[in-house]
């Protein structure tokens, strides 16, 4: 191992192992910030149950609206990760490295965050419970015909699988932690590292295990969305009933994902100075993975509303109508400029395509791919088949609460994790950058995970 | 805790929670010993008569045990009592047959309102400032009388004031106040039909509404009348109607509706002819006209002296001589054939096309039996009369006057109402002032001054059960028991073929410390230091007195009974009179529009509007609750740049008012329609400050002949005056089924 | 109409034995040969509820019989001034359950009272001995073929 | 064989005069949710009187048209609901268990007819209109879905009754609320397994049809149409 190999293994260690042990009173700040900011979301929460659900904005006809909006934004968000990493993890992309966890972590919680919001949704959320198969004296169960019920299953297998996923790789990690401490972060870190002693074998099972899930974890992941598009696509409400939600909401939950990814490994960059892990070559690569979703998201909104057009069946034609040029035409409109016109133009342009700019288009794609839910749940629900039920929503100052304390839990949690974990992947970035010999003890050096890698 | 005290826990927030502990009283709230016995959770059924309107519907009442708050002996506790729990229509009652409309449906909820007056009161600020004090009834009686004793003698100085109802209960007014030696009660009532009674007088001798036979009719024709909402007997007609357009095989009757802006009624029509407001007259005479020239009567016309054995019989109760010549008699012209309403004239004045006229005249010749009804808006105007009397004549043409299927007049035991035209004429005088559930404040034109005249009035006691914007001026309040908690009567002029006395007892006992205002009446007559004296000791001894022991055993049991005896016939002055043009307040370049406030499908005249189940009910038309609108036709509201919503204010000579717009197709671009209802001063939590009342800004303009108030002959402007600002809350959503269609048509 | 405070949460834990007006001794009713249906309980057989008799019910009897018995002459003395026994509730469903029970037809099916209210006739003050819950009702429905479907008893 | 029970709406009979709607209030307990609440779309109506404009003045008609819930056969209701708040019954009635709901108001999202209500708060009676409430249906609670049972407390009253005679029901024993009051007997309900009931009658009818059909939702109230709407 040369001396310059050396140097550049203790500054990635110090480097990433920095946030973990020196600890700035702007992180407290911040903390103090966010979590003051979930702290108001959850006592909205409260407040809303105990006053009732008409709290919120939500009436009849739009019996969903915010709530649901963001249940389905943030998992879509959840595929961030998993779905990418395990991707570019299959495909052996090298400039994943820095990237996958980062990506797993968004998924982790996005997920959580997510199944948050069918239970703030219910009028009886005390009896969330009702929606799982659980043995009870009455010998009721839930009804297995109900995209709630699926969702319940798809969202609980997807969060575990998700959290396998991250914890895996966590592992060498954790006990490069445990290693390279004292005091109770050794003990702490050292039962969290279950053990990880770096043995052929270890790595061997690893590596196993983590092809397994890689592999696993993409069909979960497709099906949830898939799934999740069913809690619409299978009610008889027009632009609803559509065959084409599922692949729709996993392109449109992908690409979200892309964006809310470029944002959180920007922003860690950023704040955790790690430039020199973080590159603009993956920021390049994510961006131009994003425009590809731009382009396929497009397609499948054009697909969607042209096939409507067409049909001109006449409820339908009423919600086509109301989102393209009537009271929701502006958020239409400034969904297309967001999920297609403003990314496009940045990312398919080389000089645009710099780390500001696919913060920006992220951003945007954000933005956008909120407003798509929203026109997705609000406008057909408002114009079912009947004109004389027709009606409006207006959020109400509870859901924009709610709605808003979650990105702060989002971040939130981001930013406890990364005080607590490792945000790079170091063994494998040190894998990628052929230190094996720090990373691994020597005699694993020959094992088929860095051949496999190297 | 476990889960179901964390639901118990959440629920006790609201009222449920408390409705489910109103069973197990275990906060110590004392029992009392009920007075009724009745088996728990099974229910009874018990007579009792819908006292909203002059139509008499009768009601079977569902009551049940139920656990009621009261006070005894100035303990608070809980008893059980029988509570009225839901009215029907009762099934064999000849004029609602089983139905009832909403209305009388929520009914009920006069008996429980939150904000029912439950004790007499005595005013203790300044008059109008709503402060009161409660005293006892001894208190109230003794203050009453006293009052009543400083006036004994004047002539003029009582007065008496009612909504106008044939009933045993008003005549027991009438004996009171005449017996004191003051004028008859005053009566009046904002949609009243006193025009049409008194044509009904002078065609067919028959001072009182008209009963339709709709159920054989082929062909109706409605000027105006808004006979399945809201006029005459709303529910006896919509009865005869479901059973015209379908209770016989093959024959499916037709329906023609002429008013200038689309009623809940002519919403129904299979043809809506919008007329000019006032005209309507003029197309009956056109239609009678083209009939009359192309020798088209219908056969069964041809001999109009004696009505058809076996049939509803129209001049009942032996009017021998009357007949419906009389009808034509009372017409200019009509023995020439009319040629003064030709179709092109007719054309001319009304607007509608001389061949429209000329095609409805031969339909309704020749889908015989037809009946043409007039009602409503084209009466409350300065011609009002001579429309009444053309579309009469009409009738008297078509052959179907007394005949299946077409008008007649139910038999009547009682005298005709006595309705004051103008009420505060008979005001002016009073030093005492007796109010009976009438609510003449909100229900007058500004310009009547009905407020500054009550107020002039040195004491004024009100019966009724709520603080209205009338008897907020009263000094002492007398409350009545609810129609359900005491003796309830009425004797309707219309709607079955028979004479019907309803008259039904409590049927459940008083909630409040109230007493029934007849018989609050009998105890000051007595106690008057000249006292009145009536042959009565109860109300209830009144109407046993007022029939024949068998139909008596029969309303007890039904609450309602066929009663027998000689109609009353009238017999004015008959003299032809010819069509004149009806004259408006305001001048027709400053002030554009019609006005036209109509009865509201759930409010009435607005003395409904405190009934919560009411208020949100969504207009038939306009799908609005809670709220006040003015109804514009679109090219109107095009023209005055105003959008569904944004305020609008209404402009007449007598001034202004501020509501929100909806732009209706069904108006003429000349009308602005207003429903009655809302606006109160004060009327209960649910319609106090609500709205705006479309009567305040009517002029004082009254029909030529009848004096009566021609609510319909008022002419304004109007201007937008701002956003929507929230105030028009509607149920529905969009107004046509296909909206887009309609946009590219 | 009573207020919603929060000892409503308590109530359900003390119900099970609850502080009656009097210490109605059911069993010595019954051993007289009084049935549940007679009298006291009449409107059972007619309708929905069982109905908590009132102090006039009492009074048919006690006009007459053990009028020295200071227990039936304090009842007799609240009657007179105007007051009704303020019967506790023994068994009966919290709003929330939505149940519609009806007497009635299991009175008609020979449903025993015991059944459902356990020894009450051997007991004087009342007590709560069985716990009717869903799975309760719906056993016996089953066992007798009855209907089981919710709305047979939610509505 | 159980019974059907349907309902026929004749709409040339239909004056649009709304009896209906007060009566569903007054005998199932259904709330006034005041002004606020209606302005925020939250006015709870099981039974309403939709009404359509059609034309331009002169020459505008309108069409009223009552809406209940269809008692769908195959109701898209049903199979979404979660917890099987929603469900059929042996005698085809949707029936919608208030203690069994929670509230996910997708039931709500699936019903093509909007005919499901939410209770977004407690409901309010202030004193003594509570005296009012009919103790043979239950009060709802804030976050549970409601809407029309075709009046269940009333079939189930007469069944009770016919089986404590020994004797089948009869046609026309049964009459909901809105079909008890509507004045010109536009509301027909009855078993749709008796070929001879009142309601089977009419729903053979020529002008009949179901509302929304081509949705396959089966429903079981069937709306004769007025003729000159054709």
């Amino acid at each position: 191992m040369s001396k310059d190999s050396a140097r550049r293994i203790s500054a990635m260690n110090e480097d990433l192992l920095r946030p973990l042990v020196e600890t700035s009173w702007r992180f407290w700040l911040l903390v103090a910030v966010l979590g003051s900011i979930v702290a108001t979301g959850l006592g909205t929460w409260a407040y809303q149950m105990y006053r009732g659900f008409g709290m919120t904005g939500i009436n009849m006809p739009i019996y969903w609206a915010f709530y649901i909006t963001t249940f389905v934004f943030w998992i879509g968000i959840s595929h961030a990760g998993t779905l990418i990493s395990a991707i570019l993890r299959l495909v052996n992309a090298g400039w994943r490295r820095p990237v996958t966890r980062c990506a797993e972590v968004i998924t982790a919680f996005a997920l959580m965050i997510g199944a948050m919001f069918p239970i703030i949704h219910l009028g009886r959320p005390w009896l969330f419970f009702w929606l799982m198969p659980y043995p009870n004296q009455r010998m009721i169960w839930p009804n297995f015909r109900s995209p709630l019920v699926w969702d319940f299953f798809a969202i609980s297998t997807y969060l575990t699988g998700s959290l396998l996923f991250l914890l895996l790789p966590m592992i060498p990690d954790l006990a490069l932690v445990r290693d390279k401490t004292t005091g109770w972060r050794h003990r702490v870190y050292g039962v969290l590292a279950l053990g990880w002693q770096g043995t052929p074998k270890q790595w061997h099972r690893l590596e196993s295990a983590m092809q397994i899930m890689a592999i696993a974890i993409i069909p979960v992941a497709v099906s949830v969305h898939t799934i999740v598009s069913f809690d619409f696509s299978m009610a008889p409400v027009p632009m609803w009933h559509s065959a084409i939600f599922g692949p729709y909401f996993v392109a449109g939950a992908i690409f979200s994902g892309i964006a809310a990814l470029i944002i959180a490994m920007a922003a860690l960059r950023k704040f955790l100075h790690l430039e020199e892990y973080l590159h603009p070559v993956h920021f390049q690569n994510l961006g131009k993975l994003m425009l590809m979703m731009s382009l396929l998201w497009t397609y499948f909104i054009f697909n969607e509303r042209l096939t409507v057009w067409y049909g001109n069946a006449s409820a339908e034609r009423e919600v086509f109508l109301v989102t393209q040029r009537g009271s929701f035409a502006p958020l239409f409109w400034t969904m297309v400029a967001c999920n297609f016109a403003i990314p496009f133009v940045i990312l398919s342009i080389k000089k645009l395509r710099t780390i500001t700019g696919c913060v920006i288009a992220s951003f945007t794609v954000v933005i956008g791919m909120w407003l798509e839910r929203f026109l997705i749940v609000v406008p057909s629900l408002g114009h079912k088949y009947l004109p004389y039920t027709w009606g409006h929503y207006r959020p109400r100052p509870v859901e924009i609460i709610i709605v808003a304390s979650t990105f702060a839990a989002m971040v939130l949690l981001y930013v406890l994790f990364s005080k607590l974990v490792p945000i790079i992947s170091i063994w494998e970035l040190k894998v990628g950058e052929h230190f094996v010999a720090d990373a691994t003890p020597q005699e694993a050096a020959e094992h088929p995970l860095l051949k496999a890698h190297p | 805790m476990d889960r179901r005290d964390f639901i118990k826990l959440t629920a006790i927030t609201g009222t449920s929670a408390t409705l489910a502990s109103c069973g197990n009283p275990e906060h110590q709230l004392i029992r009392f010993i009920p007075d009724d016995d009745l088996v728990p959770g099974v229910a009874e059924w018990k007579p009792s008569v819908c006292p909203l309107c002059s139509a008499g519907c009768g009601l079977s009442v569902r009551v049940m045990e139920a656990d009621a708050e009261v006070v005894r002996n100035g303990e608070r506790g809980l008893v059980k009592i029988a509570a009225a729990k839901k009215l029907e229509g009762q099934p064999d009652h000849p004029i609602n047959q089983g139905g009832l409309c909403p209305r009388g449906q929520a009914a009920i909820q006069i008996t429980y309102h939150p904000d029912r007056l439950t004790q007499p009161m005595t005013r203790s600020g300044a008059r109008g400032s709503g402060e009161w004090k409660p005293i006892t009834w001894d208190e109230a009686i003794a203050e009453i009388v006293s009052q009543l004793d400083q006036v004994a003698g004047e002539p003029a100085a009582l007065a008496f004031l009612a909504r106008p109802r044939r009933s045993r209960r008003l005549e027991l007014a009438t004996a009171f106040v005449r017996g004191f030696g003051a004028p008859a009660p005053i009566t009046f009532e904002l949609f009243g039909d006193e025009v049409l009674r008194r044509a009904n007088a002078i065609s067919f001798g028959r001072d009182q509404l008209p009963t339709y036979d709709l159920a054989r009719s082929r062909y109706v024709i409605a000027f105006g009348a808004d006979f399945l909402g809201t006029w005459n007997s709303p529910v006896a007609q919509n009865a005869g109607y479901g059973a015209m357009r379908q209770g016989h095989p093959q024959v499916r009757g037709t329906f023609v509706q002429v008013e200038s802006r689309m009623s809940p009624t002519g919403a129904n029509a299979d043809e809506w002819v919008p007329v000019k407001p006032g005209t309507e007259g003029v197309l009956a005479l056109g239609l009678a006209h083209v009939i009359l020239k192309n020798n088209l009567r219908p056969d069964r016309g041809a001999d109009r002296g004696a009505g058809a054995p076996g049939v509803n019989n129209v001049r009942g109760g032996g009017a021998p001589g009357l007949n419906d010549v009389r009808a034509g008699a009372s017409i200019e012209g009509w023995s020439g054939g009319l040629t003064a309403y030709t179709p092109e004239q007719v054309e001319k004045i009304s607007g509608i096309a001389a061949k429209r006229v000329e095609r409805l005249a031969r339909e309704l010749a020749e889908h015989g039996p037809a009946v043409a009804i007039v009602g409503g808006p084209p009466l409350a105007q300065t011609n009002g009369l001579f429309t009444a009397l053309a579309v009469n004549a009409l009738n008297a043409l078509l052959g179907t006057v007394g005949q299946p299927g077409g008008v007649s007049f139910m038999p009547q035991v009682s005298q005709p109402l006595a309705v004051s035209p103008k009420p505060f004429e008979g005001l002016a005088t009073a030093k005492v002032l007796l109010i009976d559930d009438a609510n003449p404040v909100f229900a007058s034109p500004k310009a009547w001054k009905m407020r500054e005249t009550l107020e002039k009035i040195p004491f004024i006691a009100s019966f009724g059960s709520f603080i209205d914007d009338t008897s907020s001026l009263a000094d002492l309040i007398l409350p009545d028991h609810s129609f359900l908690e005491s003796w309830t009567d009425g004797l309707p002029e219309s709607g079955a073929a028979v004479a019907v006395a309803n008259v039904a007892g409590p049927v459940m006992r008083p909630l409040h410390n109230t007493r029934a205002t007849p018989d609050v009446l009998l105890d000051v007559a007595g106690k008057l230091k000249k006292p009145v004296t009536l042959p009565w000791k109860s109300f209830d001894e009144m109407l046993t007195s007022s029939m024949p022991e068998a139909a008596w055993a029969t309303v007890q049991k039904q609450g309602w009974a066929e009663v027998t005896g000689p109609t009353p016939v009238a017999r004015p002055a008959l003299r032809a009179i010819a069509y004149a043009e009806p004259t408006f307040d305001g001048d027709a370049g400053q002030f554009p529009f019609h006005f036209l406030p109509y009865a509201s499908q759930a409010l009435y005249d607005g003395s409904l509007a405190h009934l919560p189940w009411l208020q949100e009910l969504p207009d038939p038309l306009t799908s609005a609750m809670w709220s006040s609108w003015v109804e514009i036709n679109p090219s109107t509201a095009q023209r005055l740049n105003i959008a569904q919503g944004d305020l609008v204010d209404v402009t007449s000579s007598q001034g202004t008012l501020r509501a929100p717009a909806i732009v209706s197709p069904g108006i003429a671009p000349d009308v602005i329609a207003m429903p009655v209802g809302q606006g109160h001063q004060t009327f209960t939590r649910y319609a106090s400050n609500r709205g705006a009342n479309p009567v305040s800004i009517l002029a004082p303009v009254t029909e030529a002949e009848t004096g009566a108030l021609a609510w319909a002959a008022t002419r304004v402007k109007i201007a937008r005056a701002g956003d929507p600002d929230g105030s028009l809350i509607m149920f529905a959503g969009e107004m046509r089924e296909h909206p887009h269609e309609h946009e590219v048509r | 109409m009573c207020s919603p405070r929060l000892p409503a949460v308590r109530r359900r834990r003390r119900r099970f034995r609850l502080a009656q007006p009097i210490p109605f001794p059911h069993k010595t009713h019954i051993a007289k040969g009084l049935p549940c249906t007679d009298y006291c309980h009449e409107s059972v057989t007619k309708g929905p509820v069982a109905g908590l008799p009132s102090i006039k019910t009492c009074m048919i009897c006690h006009d007459a019989i053990a009028t020295d018995k200071p227990l039936i002459q304090q009842v007799a003395n609240l009657q007179k001034s105007g007051r009704d026994l303020a019967w506790q509730r023994v068994y009966g469903y919290p709003n929330e359950s939505h149940v519609r029970f009806n007497h009635a037809p299991h009175i008609r099916a020979n449903v025993e009272c015991s059944t459902c209210h356990g020894p009450i006739a051997e007991q004087t003050v009342a007590e709560r001995n069985v716990n009717l819950t869903m799975g309760f009702c719906v056993n016996c429905h089953k066992q007798k073929n009855a209907s089981n479907d919710c709305l047979t008893c939610h509505y | 064989m159980p019974h059907r029970w349907g309902m026929a709406v004749d709409l040339d009979r239909c004056t649009g005069c709304e009896a209906c709607v007060t009566a569903c209030h007054a005998e199932n307990n259904i709330p006034t949710v005041g002004p606020e609440q209606a302005a925020r779309g939250r006015a709870m109506h099981w039974i309403r009187v939709e009404r359509y404009w059609e034309g331009d003045f002169p020459d505008v008609r309108l069409k009223f048209r009552p809406v209940m819930c269809q008692q769908c056969d195959a109701a898209p209701c049903e199979p979404v609901c979660p917890t099987y708040a929603s469900h059929h019954t042996a005698d085809g009635l949707n029936a919608q268990v208030y203690n069994r709901c929670i509230g996910t108001r997708y039931c709500a999202n699936a019903c093509p007819y909007n005919v499901r209500f939410f209770d977004f708060f407690n409901p309010q009676w202030p004193k003594p209109l509570h005296l009012q409430l009919n103790p043979d249906v239950s009060v709802r609670e804030v976050g549970v879905m409601e809407k029309c049972t075709f009046c269940v407390q009333r079939i189930s009253a007469v069944r009770t009754q016919a089986k404590a005679e020994t004797r089948e029901i009869k046609d026309g024993d049964i009459k909901p609320a809105c079909a008890q009051a509507c004045p010109a007997k536009a509301l027909v309900f009855g078993d749709l397994n008796d070929p001879e009931s009142e309601v089977s009658r009419l729903s053979r009818s020529p002008r009949g049809s179901k509302l929304l059909d081509d949705l396959g939702t089966l429903p079981k109230v069937t709306y004769l149409a007025r003729p000159s709407d054709s």
